[in-house]
């Protein structure tokens, strides 16, 4: 089923869906767009590019709490948190970060002992895919089409959205979003015009080229563990690197975190959040050992991280080309080049 | 009910703690609004000691260190003056009131002048009303 | 553990503390269930370990040192860490008396492999405080339930000083009974001590277990095991037949944190057991 | 307008014969990145590596940063800008570097962009200056003439701010920092290991990037500055959520201008306004 509404009259869409529970969706801010949970209609904003961080935060928020506590009370008496969710709606999402959503499913829902948070999560958000605006230059940062991700790839979205003109296609993919879709009345239906524009949208997605090379997954992984002991290589890649969070904060498969308690006054909390391979303390043992002190060891880890370690335990590479780590990078280290650099090394 | 600030103070061993040992042993008579805590010397307050006090709910923080010149380490309360002079600044734009942290120098034999200083202090504080911005909500 | 969320540790008391070594920083604590199916639930194995967790200090990750064959309690042995990076968790737990209460999480991480080792000779080799998931392997295969699935048991424990060996009751136990070789050496003695004197390399070196169907588990400081190694490889073991546990930094110790990788494998979920040939796969990233 | 052209073919001339001689082991400058408008800080240790660096407009990097990577001793060639020499100067005050261990190539420039924005970067959001305060070479001409505005006109508008609005402003700013500590890690000034933020004895603050932990790590950072910093604005150029913490860095570097009559990185000869005291210093500085 295809519908549509004009993007003037997105919010009395948005309305419905915040009367249906909880919305999170693009909003602009002083540096760029944010997924955020909305709470005024009109803040709803579609005119992005990508958004700064990845849309992770709403299956693995920057801080999770477990459970709260008190000192000097029994363990009985600590509350842990109940995740009371709402039916959740995850709108406007790049196909490229829809797929890190798979990727990190393997990680927390399906291998080895389950994550409850993001499962629950998960099992409660309905994703609304967006189509990038192919009329849109590209950013140089971007390279999804190596991944095998294409600008209007429908998959693993449940409702899939293209922008036609001022109008608002949106198509329903999975089970869960066809129902959705058949109960948002605000919505139009549409000619077979739009349909095939649909469609078409989605074919001239592949022509929608962005930076690509070859990147065969065993192959990398491969070459990338015999490099492993090649300082100088790993050297002259970080000498730029300041080891600071900023790629794997806004990357949306980096899911390294830390449990903290945070005590004030007497009580506190225990959460997780968010943490970086790229930070010094990251590996720093209560022995005082530290297997990473060097950049160029933690830059290392990251790349080896994202396209062998995840390949050789899961499977998959654990990059979906969104480039906002290049984007975002200080000094412009890109994990692209790397990974062409390190297939020649 | 009146407001009853919460003020701390972190007085030099060597001088103003001293200071506020006269004043207690001559039995003059101050605002109970006042905790002290002792360190060895003014240059050892670490400006984080005073965010950290206003995040925890102080409504004021007083500091107290040999007159300049009389520092039992010859040279910490100047570095301190210095060090502290720019907290206040950072304090005052981040949009603080820069009369919530004041400096004194009390010397041991100077009583008076310490409980004169917590008086007009608390006032003071008592004046600017209780301190909401950093402090952390419990 | 609890309520089916791995993150949430359960409730136990301290209901024994033994101060095991002279320095007064290392002592094992046992503690006892405070809920029945919590203890039902804690099902383990020689090798594996848990989070000991304080509301407000943090967690941290201990080798189980009873073994399964102990019913009705757990035991770890905790060294006060400290010394360069704070240790929350171990000194608030050194500064707890019996009765009290704190978390625990478990049991995580795999075990030293039982089916592989039954059937076979076994040489224990430990040193200093890294002795604690061998002593549970120990008392595993001793028990009498256990002891014929084992062949020969030989253990080689070391220390530096005679104060810092431990469990030295039931060191003098394995001593008097004639199914376990027990080989107890101190880098240095002092007035009382009667035993062997000498590094650990050393002594395996002259105990030289036959590496006919024979597997060496091995556990300590890094620099004991640089120079245990190539003894055990000059006697002839192959690099399948000698074990070891690693030791990295962890938080979740459910695979999840993602910090305590040596190349593909984490080492709170594949590990912390592998064995030399299976090391020798991974990136030395640790 | 800078020839950038020029001075990139200056710093490969220079760099190659520094190599070359031997007299270094290591150039700091800027090197190609994956597109013309995203050049990296580049590190040059061989002759071939040469050919790799560039120099445009977008090579805003402060190199200085890098200085304190390598061991002490090492010799070290690197390429400044006007706030970056400033940096260079500090970290010499600072015991971090010795001076006869650098050679400094000293890049007089005008016209530096922001390659996000395409915004030019003048002395709204750094110190503004043109010319190196310290050098061995200098590889293009020194920019005169065109005189620019005061880097402290533009906390005017803050300065006159009432403090309740003041306070609203930080706490909205700060409260969108996601604790990626890029700002320490770009700053050539940050270089503990481990900073105060990164203890657990005691603990500062909370990792968690919430409201007051927020607060304590960048007004304590704001302080660990004070002096020191020189306003090369790659704090706040690294910043992922756009923190304008040039403003702040800006108006504690003025008050210390004001009180201490000394301004951040001039001299070698001097030592950083917070390590020095002076008898004579007014107690009115701390009403």
């Amino acid at each position: 089923m295809v519908k549509k509404i004009t993007i003037e009259k997105i919010s009395e869409l948005v309305a419905v869906l915040m009367e249906k529970g909880t919305l999170l969706a693009p909003v602009k801010e002083v540096s760029g767009h944010n997924f955020a949970q909305i709470s005024d209609p009109q803040k709803v904003d579609l005119n992005f590019y990508n958004t700064i961080m990845s849309p992770k935060n709403a299956f693995f928020p920057h801080k999770e709490d477990f459970v709260k506590y008190k000192i000097g009370k029994s363990l009985a008496e600590a509350e842990a948190t109940v995740l009371n969710l709402k039916p959740t709606f995850l709108f406007g999402v790049r196909p490229c970060d829809v797929k890190s959503f798979e990727i990190m499913d393997i990680h927390f829902n399906a291998a080895g002992i389950v994550d409850p948070y993001w499962r629950a999560r998960r099992e409660a958000t309905t994703i609304f895919g967006y189509a990038y605006d192919l009329s849109v230059p590209l950013d140089s940062a971007d390279f999804y089409n190596t991944l095998g991700i294409y600008a209007a790839d429908p998959e693993g979205s449940d409702i899939f959205m293209v922008k036609k003109d001022k109008e608002l296609l949106l198509k329903g993919i999975t089970p869960k979003g066809e129902k959705l879709l058949g109960e948002l009345s605000s919505l139009a239906r549409v000619s077979s015009a739009d349909e095939n524009y649909f469609e078409e949208y989605i074919k001239r997605g592949k022509e929608y080229k962005t930076r690509f090379t070859c990147v065969d997954a065993q192959a990398i992984a491969r070459k990338l563990e015999t490099i492993f002991d090649n300082v100088d290589f790993w050297t002259k890649m970080s000498s730029a690197c300041l080891s600071c969070g900023i790629c794997t904060f806004v990357c949306p498969t980096c899911y390294c975190f830390d449990i903290c308690d945070d005590t004030m006054f007497g009580k506190g909390t225990r959460s997780r959040v968010w943490d970086a391979c790229m930070f010094t303390d990251f590996t720093l043992e209560a022995s005082g050992h530290n297997p990473r002190t060097q950049v160029y060891q933690r830059l290392r880890q990251k790349i080896s991280h994202k396209y062998s370690y995840h390949i050789r335990k899961y499977g998959v590479i654990s990059c979906v080309g969104c480039g906002r780590c290049t984007r975002h990078c200080p000094v412009n280290i890109d994990i692209y080049s790397i990974v062409e650099a390190a297939l020649k090394a | 009910m009146s407001f009853e600030p919460k003020i701390l103070g972190i007085a030099c061993n060597w001088c103003t703690y001293t200071g506020a040992d006269l004043a207690g042993t001559t039995r003059l008579k101050y605002p109970q609004n006042l905790r002290v805590v002792r360190v060895m010397c003014s240059s050892r307050i670490n400006p984080s000691f005073i965010f950290r006090a206003f995040q925890l709910g102080a409504d004021g923080v007083l500091i107290g260190g040999c007159h300049p010149g009389d520092c039992h380490y010859n040279t910490g309360n100047l570095y301190a003056r210095r060090r502290l002079a720019t907290t206040k600044k950072i304090l005052e734009f981040a949009g603080l009131e820069p009369g919530r942290l004041r400096v004194e120098w009390i010397s041991a034999s100077e009583g008076n002048k310490f409980a004169e200083v917590v008086e007009e202090f608390t006032t003071q504080i008592k004046n600017l009303g209780p301190q909401t911005k950093l402090k952390i909500p419990q | 553990m609890s309520n089916n969320n791995p993150y949430i540790p359960m409730p136990v008391q301290i209901s024994k503390i033994v101060n095991e070594v002279d320095t007064n920083d290392i002592k094992t604590f046992r503690f006892t269930f405070l809920n029945k199916e919590d203890e039902q639930n804690f099902k383990y194995l020689p090798g594996q370990f848990a989070e000991l967790s304080i509301y407000g200090k943090g967690e941290s990750p201990i080798g189980i040192a009873s073994s399964p064959t102990q019913q009705g309690f757990v035991e770890f042995t905790v060294q006060r860490a400290g010394a360069i990076v704070p240790g929350m968790v171990t000194s608030a737990l050194h500064d707890m008396d019996e009765g009290g209460e704190i978390g625990l999480r478990g049991p995580l991480g795999n075990s030293w492999p039982i089916e592989f080792l039954e059937n076979k000779n076994i040489v224990v080799v430990g040193g200093g405080f890294a002795f604690t998931t061998l002593r549970s392997l120990i008392n595993y295969m001793l028990h009498k339930d256990n002891r014929s699935r084992f062949g020969e048991i030989t253990v080689i424990y070391g220390a530096r000083t005679p104060g810092l060996l431990l469990y030295k009751d039931e060191l003098a136990l394995w001593e008097k009974r004639d199914d376990i070789k027990s080989v107890i050496t101190v880098d240095k003695g002092d007035e009382t001590w009667k035993g062997r004197q000498g590094f650990v390399p050393a002594v395996c070196k002259e105990v030289a277990p036959s590496p006919k169907n024979t597997v060496a588990v091995i556990c300590g400081p890094p620099i004991m095991i640089k120079f245990t190694l190539p003894v055990f490889f000059d006697l002839g073991f192959s690099k399948d037949n000698i074990l070891t546990s690693l030791e990295m930094r962890m938080k979740c110790g459910i695979g999840k944190c993602g910090r305590c990788n040596v190349g593909y494998k984490y080492v709170c979920s594949d590990g912390p057991v592998f064995s030399l040939a299976q090391l020798e796969e991974l990136p030395r990233d640790f | 307008m800078t020839d950038f052209k020029k001075i990139e073919e200056n710093l490969k001339k220079e760099s190659k014969r520094l190599l070359e001689a031997g007299d270094v082991t290591v150039v700091l400058a800027y090197g190609k990145g994956f597109d013309e408008s995203h050049p990296m800080p580049y590190a040059a240790k061989a002759v071939a590596d040469v050919e790799n660096i560039v120099f445009n407009e977008y090579c805003n990097y402060n190199m200085a940063r890098y200085l304190v990577r390598y061991p002490q001793g090492t010799k070290i060639a690197i390429a400044v800008k006007a706030a970056d020499s400033r940096a260079v100067i500090v970290l010499i005050q600072e015991e971090k570097v010795k001076r006869e261990n650098l050679v400094i190539l000293g890049i007089p420039v005008q016209g530096m962009k922001n390659p996000k924005t395409g915004e030019i970067i003048d002395s709204k959001t750094t110190c503004g200056m043109y010319n190196p305060v310290l050098y061995d070479l200098l590889l293009g001409e020194e920019v005169h003439g065109s005189k620019s505005a005061s880097p402290y006109e533009v906390l005017m508008e803050y300065e006159k701010m009432d403090k309740d609005a003041r306070w609203e402003f930080w706490k909205k700013e700060l409260d969108k920092c996601i604790r990626c500590y890029a700002c320490r890690k770009a700053c050539p000034m940050c270089y503990c290991d481990p900073c105060f933020i990164d203890q657990s004895k005691p603990k500062w603050a909370d990792k968690a990037p919430q409201s007051p932990g927020n607060m304590m790590y960048h007004l304590t950072r704001f302080q660990h500055l004070a002096g020191r910093c020189i306003d090369c604005g790659e704090c706040s150029r690294a910043c992922p959520v756009g923190i304008p913490l040039y403003l702040f860095h800006k108006k504690v570097a003025k008050e210390c201008e004001e009180m201490f009559k000394q301004q951040a990185g001039m001299s070698i000869e001097d030592k950083p306004v917070l390590v020095d005291f002076r008898v004579e210093d007014s107690d009115k500085i701390l009403e």
